[in-house]
């Protein structure tokens, strides 16, 4: 065990740091106070996602021959640590890098990779997840959103829910199901969709924040060419479910929650409760202590899986818990700061008075979200107890 | 030893439901949450026919002179149906303010008006400091020949547009508790401007409330001058009891929603219900609810007829329901899945206002200190 | 509601309270410090119990016939309360007064009523219940205990487990297979066997608190008259059903939750945590605070079913969670003890130093017994979702 | 950047592992529990065989040097089995006040008797007050013309009758930090003498230790006279990490022992593994104990190798290793249903050895608020 960076990668670091400070227009830090969809924020965002590749800070993991470096995992963890701490925006393309681009380098043709890597690094072309369906749930291969294959097209009819970024997206990663008498999880395809095909009307979610983060999006008799269908037919599935359990997305959200934690304490010490800083009140002091050790811990287990990463280890039991335990975490730390907010805690963004832009109680909000969305926490739990421990399924 | 219900009480509890379901259904709550004041003064009318608005006015001011359960019992449904407006700040408190400290003058002038549902009013207690001691009291009432002038600014004043009278807490004296005065003045006294402060209950309304030498006659003190804490302190514990008792009738009807919710959808090919870690969950749920009603009724139940236990009840069963109510609410969204996440579906009413209960009149960690100084640890 | 006593009540617990200091032996007090199958603990209990029928205290709500008195559950409440006030034993013949009694008194032959339920009553005859077996834990109706009838007599061969009292008992109410080749739950029947007939042995289970309160029960050919059986052949499942899932008996222990968080807060109060009493810890205070809200919402609950009770209203949903609530309840106030006690928290009984005789740690231990026993609090989860909720099975 | 463990150490784990398999399983944990002093000096002997009792003994005086990770590692071994015995007092604790404030004659004298298993040592620092800080040391220390004279009253102390020498905490001057001192004392010095106090954890004894008039020489003192705070902080860090090392390795193996049985037992027909209450119990475990590992990790590597963060990894493992170790172990005991509260199954040695760890050397509570101050909320 040895915490300290080697001296290359120390020197790394001040490099990203000084590039952020130079290149991170700061009026893209409060970039996330626009609704996601604003026309403004994703014109800035895709610019900002540009001038980060162009410094070398994207997927820089990938292959070189598809615009990556092919650097270690250290370097690309350095980069996110710093982009949180200099809180810059996320990228507008994450779907794009974290889910599709891996799929692709492992299961895309030669052609597939060309075409749609670099766009996706550029944020030239912006994709959005296509699995969700009313009705299906976290029964996620139950999903009934039909493709027929008509000489060299699929022609897709159904319904996509939760999707976030349709408004925007140039492009799907879709499931679709192409074998309807095949057993559930045999009779999937992988395809990738063009949003601006006929057919195809996006309507956004409105989510209880009151943003619309998410959207439904409807297919009807929507064309796609059979060059659109990655790795084989009725294989998608397999071709899906290798990312979708790839849990090492970890690394960023870590650092964004140990921000989180920073900014409680900060909350802490500068809200007054009955005369005294808040921080100072023993019961307030168990608790900021508790998330405290909370945050710490998973810091030093992100650590822990960014070691196992290096050593080309796959994620263990131990990658399992991140989801369950870092939106749990995050939620908590909300929670704690509307209980130091008080009366102001329920304050909307842009009212009078409101404390930190009211991002406390829109943080509470989307992270009980976060609990629910991609795979709820009794989902995780299954994971965990059947995959993790060889307990046996329920039904 | 009867810890129950009488008839009437359960016919006043049928009744009310009744009446909501009716009258204050979510597509109406919907509708209310995007007018500017946040309230519908025809359903006031409405309940005030019902007899609602005068529930614990005595019978010679216009109202029914019923108890603080039969109130209880009342907010209860409400909560249930999370109705908007200021009932529960006019018809409990500033009435309660008037029949515990007014004059027969001002109990003549103010009670049949307000059990009529002619007059709205509402609580100005906090201020930018947030806290619920005579501490929190800063705004000046100088006095002068006719009366007292106000000064100063009042926070979170709930419904403070909507109202017609405003029961301010104002500091006549030194820093104690005997330095504080009540006094109700009405809304568009010269002087006196309200702010709206945007909240995430889309239920409820909250003002910031200034008083720029708002002139007031001397018949505007409630009480004797020094006397308002002691009022005030009542005051609380009633916001804790009907608060309490809001949150006990929301939480029941945020888990009869996600059970619901869970019977009727499938996944897996059978209900969501059949899941054991949704039925725990369920389960846990009616565990707190069910022994926090009891805590409730009895809270009301003492306000009225055991006045030494009445804080320390109020504060319990503030601080259980502050809980209770987060937890269910919680855990009734996370039961509904996506869609309890979703704008659309009428969950998060509930999720939202369980969430300002916790935090007005003191959340559960203030009333739990309460109880130990109450009970002498 | 009105929560005063009548005026005869009142006076009935006055009469109560003086009856009892007066009449419950000082060293009675104690008398849960002996092992519960000591003899001299034993003999005492019997003692005190036939003491306490004889002054009209036991079973005051059976029929006079039968040794009852017809008296309001209002009656037998307040001696409940005043017996855990003044710190008497519990009543050794429990398992009969609260599970056999009132069985025999609905399914029992007139005879049978006549010959058991005074006994019962005077403690002359201590029963125990045969109902759990090893391998069917939470899944009761899956018993094997074989009963043959030959002749006018059951053969019995089997073993029961969890068995309180069996040590010391005259008696056994007992579930008992019938017919094996029925559905599960329509092949059992319900049989009193005499602990004396041969084939009978008894061996302790000591618990982790290191006494024996439970047994392993062994039967081998035993013989039991056909009069024996109580309600019809193979119809045992009804005739158990019926008390087992009454859930009134909280009553009493409710009282006995109180007392427990009087104690606590008394400890609260005497104990020194860094030069300061602990009651004064804001901290401990918040934890102390929740705890006795916990107890008396439990407390207005009960009263809550007692007047359903006395209203002879069915005990509904709000009855169903006393169990869950109660045991979780008295563990978690034996926890804060242990808190509190600090490096003192593991003391044994009888050690030096040791405080309020060791009992905070025992009881820890044996609450979380009682969260395990009689339906574990998963079990009640199972009832309060499925019996109360109307949400389906799940299996 | 390396949060890993290295082959030697994986190596470590296995043998550790592979010995307390073969020479502590829990029939001998049972057997020694009635034993007089808990304690078996053969299996000293051959944990000292194995190089674990000179482990942090630098190489010089007859050890292998190894760093605290190491030793927490297979203190982590020590908990999954339920060693009992005074390893980590003497091992850890005593052996670090020797290599960290001995002096060098002190060094030789003891140090290769420890790493020999030779002897045995143990940490005699509470008293009746139960506190961990410095005014909790009032045993008296006075100077005479060879050494010292002790008189007073330790509490709590681990293994005393097993130990051949007592590192005691003691007064030689002022309230303060700075009038506490530190001897190392043999058990059979005349007028010291132990009371066993029985408790419920049935691998670990604790004794009374009193001091009537001991007469030590000046060699006796570790440390300089008053310097005895600043190892004594330094011992308690070391014995948070120790003990969160033995909470993690007795967390793992009740988490472990229960999905096994979960898996073996039926009921309805189904394992009862197969139910999803108890699933989502054994996940929820497992979510608490991944991240405590990195914590506890964390908190041995930083007591080495950043002295800055010592005492905060400490108390934070310690705090979040006390409350993980009691929850999981009492939900073990649930999963297993009737049998896990029986005497003759296994599991209740974790559950109470979980509760003694709990509160040794300061609860969770205190381990928070320890956080809030060095990190100066």
């Amino acid at each position: 065990m040895n915490l300290t960076y080697s001296k290359e990668d120390e020197e790394f670091r001040k490099e990203v740091r000084s590039w952020l400070k130079k290149n991170l227009p700061k009026k893209d830090k409060t970039l996330s106070d626009l609704p996601p969809h604003d026309p403004e924020r994703v014109k800035r965002a895709k610019e900002w996602q540009r001038k980060l590749y162009e410094a070398g800070y994207v997927a820089m993991g990938w292959p070189k021959e598809y615009g990556g470096q092919g650097a270690s995992v250290v370097r690309q963890t350095i980069v996110n640590e710093e982009m949180v701490l200099a809180r810059a925006p996320g990228l507008i393309g994450a779907m794009g890098i974290q889910m599709l681009g891996p799929t692709l380098i492992q299961f895309g043709t030669e052609e597939q990779k060309r075409r749609y890597l670099p766009k996706i690094l550029t944020a030239e072309e912006i994709w959005c997840q296509g699995y969700s369906e009313p009705g299906a749930g976290s029964d996620l291969a139950s999903l009934r959103t039909r493709a027929e294959l008509v000489g060299d097209e699929f022609i897709v009819n159904g319904q996509k829910v939760w999707t976030s970024n349709a408004q925007f997206a140039d492009w799907m990663f879709c499931l679709v199901r192409t074998d309807p008498d095949a057993p559930k999880h045999r009779g999937i395809s992988y395809l990738l969709i063009d949003m601006k095909t006929p057919g195809i009307t996006v309507r956004p979610l409105i989510q209880m924040t009151g943003d619309a983060g998410f959207n439904e999006v409807f297919f009807e008799d929507v064309r796609v060419p059979r060059a659109n269908l990655v790795g084989e037919l009725n294989q998608g599935w397999l071709v899906a479910n290798n990312t979708l359990f790839h849990e090492r997305n970890l690394l960023g959200s870590t650092t964004r929650t140990q921000l989180m934690m920073q900014n409680l304490l900060r909350l802490a010490r500068s809200r007054q409760r009955y005369g005294k800083p808040a921080s100072e009140d023993p019961v307030i002091r168990q608790k900021l202590a508790d998330l405290l050790i909370r945050v710490e811990a998973m810091k030093y287990h992100s650590y822990r899986q960014l070691t196992d990463a290096i050593a080309g280890r796959p994620p263990g039991i131990a990658a399992m818990v991140n989801k369950l335990v870092g939106t749990e975490l995050n939620h908590d730390i909300c929670s704690l700061a509307l209980e130091l907010l008080g009366s102001y805690a329920p304050l909307n963004r842009g009212t009078p008075h409101v404390v930190d832009h009211g991002n406390w109680a829109y943080e509470f909000m989307f992270t009980l979200g976060l609990i629910i969305g991609g795979g709820t926490s009794q989902i995780q739990k299954n994971i965990i107890s059947e995959r993790g421990l060889g307990m046996p399924k329920s039904a | 030893m009867d810890f129950g219900l009488s008839e009437e009480q359960e016919l006043l509890q049928r009744s009310a439901r009744e009446f909501l379901t009716r009258e204050c259904p979510t597509t109406f709550v919907r509708e209310l949450s995007k007018e500017k004041d946040g309230f519908s003064r025809e359903l006031h009318r409405k309940m005030a026919e019902q007899g609602w608005t005068g529930l614990l006015i005595p019978q010679g001011y216009g109202g029914l002179g019923l108890s603080m359960l039969d109130m209880a019992l009342l907010l209860e449904e409400m909560g249930r149906a999370v109705v908007p407006g200021p009932f529960m700040f006019s018809s409990v408190l500033v009435t309660l303010a008037l029949i515990q400290g007014g004059s027969a003058a001002q109990k003549k002038a103010w009670l049949p008006r307000l059990a009529a549902g002619e007059i709205v009013g509402t609580l100005a207690l906090l201020e930018a400091a947030d806290r619920l001691d005579a501490a929190g009291v800063t705004l000046k009432a100088k006095k002068n020949r006719t009366g007292y002038t106000l000064t100063g600014v009042k926070m979170f004043v709930p419904f403070a547009a909507a109202a017609d009278v405003l029961l301010i807490a104002a500091r006549t004296g030194g820093r104690g508790e005997d330095g504080i005065s009540v006094f109700l003045v009405e809304r568009d006294a010269p002087g006196l401007t309200c702010i709206p402060l945007e909240i995430f209950d889309l239920t409820r309304r909250v003002y910031e409330v200034s008083c720029n030498n708002v002139t007031v006659p001397s018949t505007a003190l409630i009480g004797g001058e020094g006397q308002g804490w002691k009022l005030l302190s009542r005051l609380i514990d009633a916001a804790c009891v009907a608060l309490a008792a809001d949150s006990l009738g929301g939480a029941q009807k945020a888990l009869e929603m996600a059970v619901e919710y869970t019977k009727v959808r499938t996944q897996f090919n059978r209900p969501v219900a059949s899941f054991q870690a949704l039925k725990h969950m369920a389960a846990e749920m009616v565990s707190e609810i069910e022994p926090a009603r009891s805590l409730v009724w009895y809270a009301a139940y003492a306000f009225d007829a055991r006045p030494r236990e009445a804080s320390r009840a109020a504060s319990m069963a503030k601080a259980r329901l502050s809980d209770v109510y987060a937890r269910t609410t919680n855990r009734a969204v996370q039961m509904h899945g996506g869609i309890g996440f979703t704008w659309e579906h009428d969950i998060h009413l509930w999720f939202k206002r369980a969430k300002w209960n916790e935090f007005a009149f003191g959340d559960a960690t203030y009333h739990r200190e309460r109880l130990a100084q109450l009970d002498g640890f």
